[in-house]
């Protein structure tokens, strides 16, 4: 047995680096590849491994099955009744994945130097003079995916048991725009609405609101032109819509 | 340093500052360079950046050079700018909301609730104005709660065909759990 | 408009915007300019920043054109730059992943664990982390695997204006055979 050119244990992300670096270490002709000698390197390197008490990961022990069965078919005389693509060296396979796996290496390395050299400029956009920019992040669909596993991971919120509410529900909010418009026939503006509401979350329960309101077709929302103010007066539907229970059941659902 | 190099790095230097540059910072920089010529190298640069061509100048300001574009442009360059889809950006509120609607979708304000722990009213609100988001009728329980779902321009902004298209849980548990052990075990054996 | 006062224009444009701008943006907005014209001030706008009086240049990237400090003034620059982009530092194994999927895109995981032999997971994860790499749709086959293709952030990073302005691999390949076939052996037998 060869003696095992000197290799380093953290070196390696995968089998194909390990062959890799034993073929170029031995200046070993890569179509031409010793393949017991090679096969018997390897297995030693996975043995060390072992004695270390490192984990092998399945990949290199599934390219040491490979290799032995490369071994053994080069032992076997070739059958001259097997078919032409039978005929083929055992090695081909093998040798096209060493060469496929040593171009994206080069490949990385060309990347590598593209972004060093990348990093050595700058840009500054310059937007000052237009307002704009806000902190928020921008997002990609593996955040998107991220954050919802987050959220499930979150432990439960405590049970909303006793709900000390200062502020206005969203079916308290849709019982006091039915008071205003059954008071009313004509439109009211939703500035007016706005304006009862000041708050930010106030706006957000208003605004949810109207879109109950306006689902459940008892409110229509008017727009007389463009950019214009919007108003909102009852829907035919109003009187039907507003049954005696449906804003506490509401209420029940935003809880 | 040749007048042409050093009033390259002169622009590279105003380029990348947002505050004016003083003099006497470039000079503390660039200690080969007289002071007579570092001026006369901004005096250059000045006025070259002034001719028609040119959309960005550089002036003298509060003591210092800096970089603005020419007010004659401001109307076609905001057009520009407001022609522009911005990237999107969301708050972190707003993500979870999307991310809980996007997967569990169609869903009520209330199931939304249940399942980030917190009120996500004004985040949907965000979204909803966004075009995230859209509302898709009514799930028939009592009170008719709206059903919201993902958009087509939720579809657009993250590149999907379908909704289908979204990696499952699975998918990323997955490829998050690797990225962990790596972090963990001896490199060379993974 | 005149040329002088349409490179200036785009001077201007180039300057404010953070993505890069893309001509068909510009033809947007800019509608009494032909195309070709666009097309002619953007060449020379380009052309004239590459002089060596110039420290900030426009360059095509990501399908459009950006504003950049050029790479031979960085060591002075880089002491004027306030906010700077994190590094982006890459593990050899996250890089050669990468390297995969830039030239096999759109890629799904098993392509790419056969390509480079380990289970690419952890690297991808990092990628995806990064934005580097995106899910694009996924591929029609048993189990629907999610299909991985480069960034525009990727093109930013990297200083590509388009994919296909990668070397190609044929390039790598003919590196691949020489470094590996002609070790020492007498010729004709490699």
């Amino acid at each position: 047995m060869d003696t095992l050119p000197s290799v380093h244990l953290d070196t390696y992300e995968g089998p194909l680096d390990l062959l890799l670096d034993l073929i170029r270490k031995q200046q070993i002709d890569i179509f031409d590849i010793p393949i017991a000698r090679i096969t018997q390197q390897y297995l030693d390197y996975l043995h060390r491994l072992e004695q270390l008490n490192i984990d092998i990961a399945g990949d290199f022990i599934l390219m040491a099955a490979t290799l032995i069965q490369i071994k053994s078919k080069m032992l076997l005389p070739p059958d001259p009744t097997a078919p032409a693509e039978e005929q083929l060296d055992p090695r081909t396979d093998l040798v096209e994945r060493l060469l496929e796996h040593e171009k994206y290496k080069s490949a990385a390395e060309m990347l590598a130097q593209r972004q060093l050299l990348e990093q050595a400029s700058w840009s500054r956009p310059d937007l000052s003079a237009f307002g704009d920019v806000e902190g928020e992040l921008v997002v990609t669909l593996w955040d998107l995916t991220k954050v919802f596993r987050e959220v499930l991971a979150r432990p439960p919120a405590p049970p909303a048991y006793a709900v000390q509410r200062e502020e206005i529900t969203v079916a308290e909010m849709m019982d006091e725009v039915r008071r205003l418009l059954r008071e009313t026939e004509g439109l009211v503006p939703l500035l007016d609405l706005c304006q009862r509401h000041p708050t930010r979350r106030g706006l957000i329960v208003l605004f949810l609101a109207l879109l109950e309101l306006v689902r459940l077709e008892a409110v229509v929302a008017v727009q007389t032109e463009a950019f214009g103010p919007i108003s909102l007066r009852k829907h035919k539907m109003f009187d039907v819509v507003f049954v005696p229970d449906t804003t506490a059941e509401i209420d029940e659902q935003y809880q | 340093m040749e007048r042409a190099q050093l009033k390259a790095l002169l622009e590279a230097i105003i380029y990348v500052c947002e505050e004016p540059v003083a003099l006497e910072q470039l000079a503390k920089v660039l200690t080969d360079v007289p002071a007579e010529e570092l001026r006369a190298a901004l005096d250059e640069l000045v006025a070259a950046s002034q001719t028609e061509d040119h959309g960005v100048e550089i002036r003298a300001v509060a003591g210092g050079y800096r970089m603005y574009t020419k007010p004659e442009h401001h109307e076609t360059v905001r057009a520009f700018v407001r022609s522009q889809k911005p990237p999107l950006r969301l708050s972190r509120q707003a993500l979870e909301t999307l991310a809980v609607i996007a997967y569990k979708q169609p869903a009520t304000l209330p199931e939304i609730q249940a399942v980030r722990g917190v009120d996500p009213s004004s985040a949907l609100a965000t979204l909803l104005e966004k075009g995230l988001v859209v509302a898709a009728g009514r799930r028939q329980v009592v009170g008719r709660p709206i059903l919201y779902r993902t958009s087509k321009e939720f579809l657009i902004r993250f590149g999907l065909s379908d909704v289908s298209e979204l990696p499952t849980l699975k998918e990323f548990e997955e490829l998050a759990r690797a990225s962990l052990a790596e972090a963990e075990l001896p490199a060379g054996t993974g």
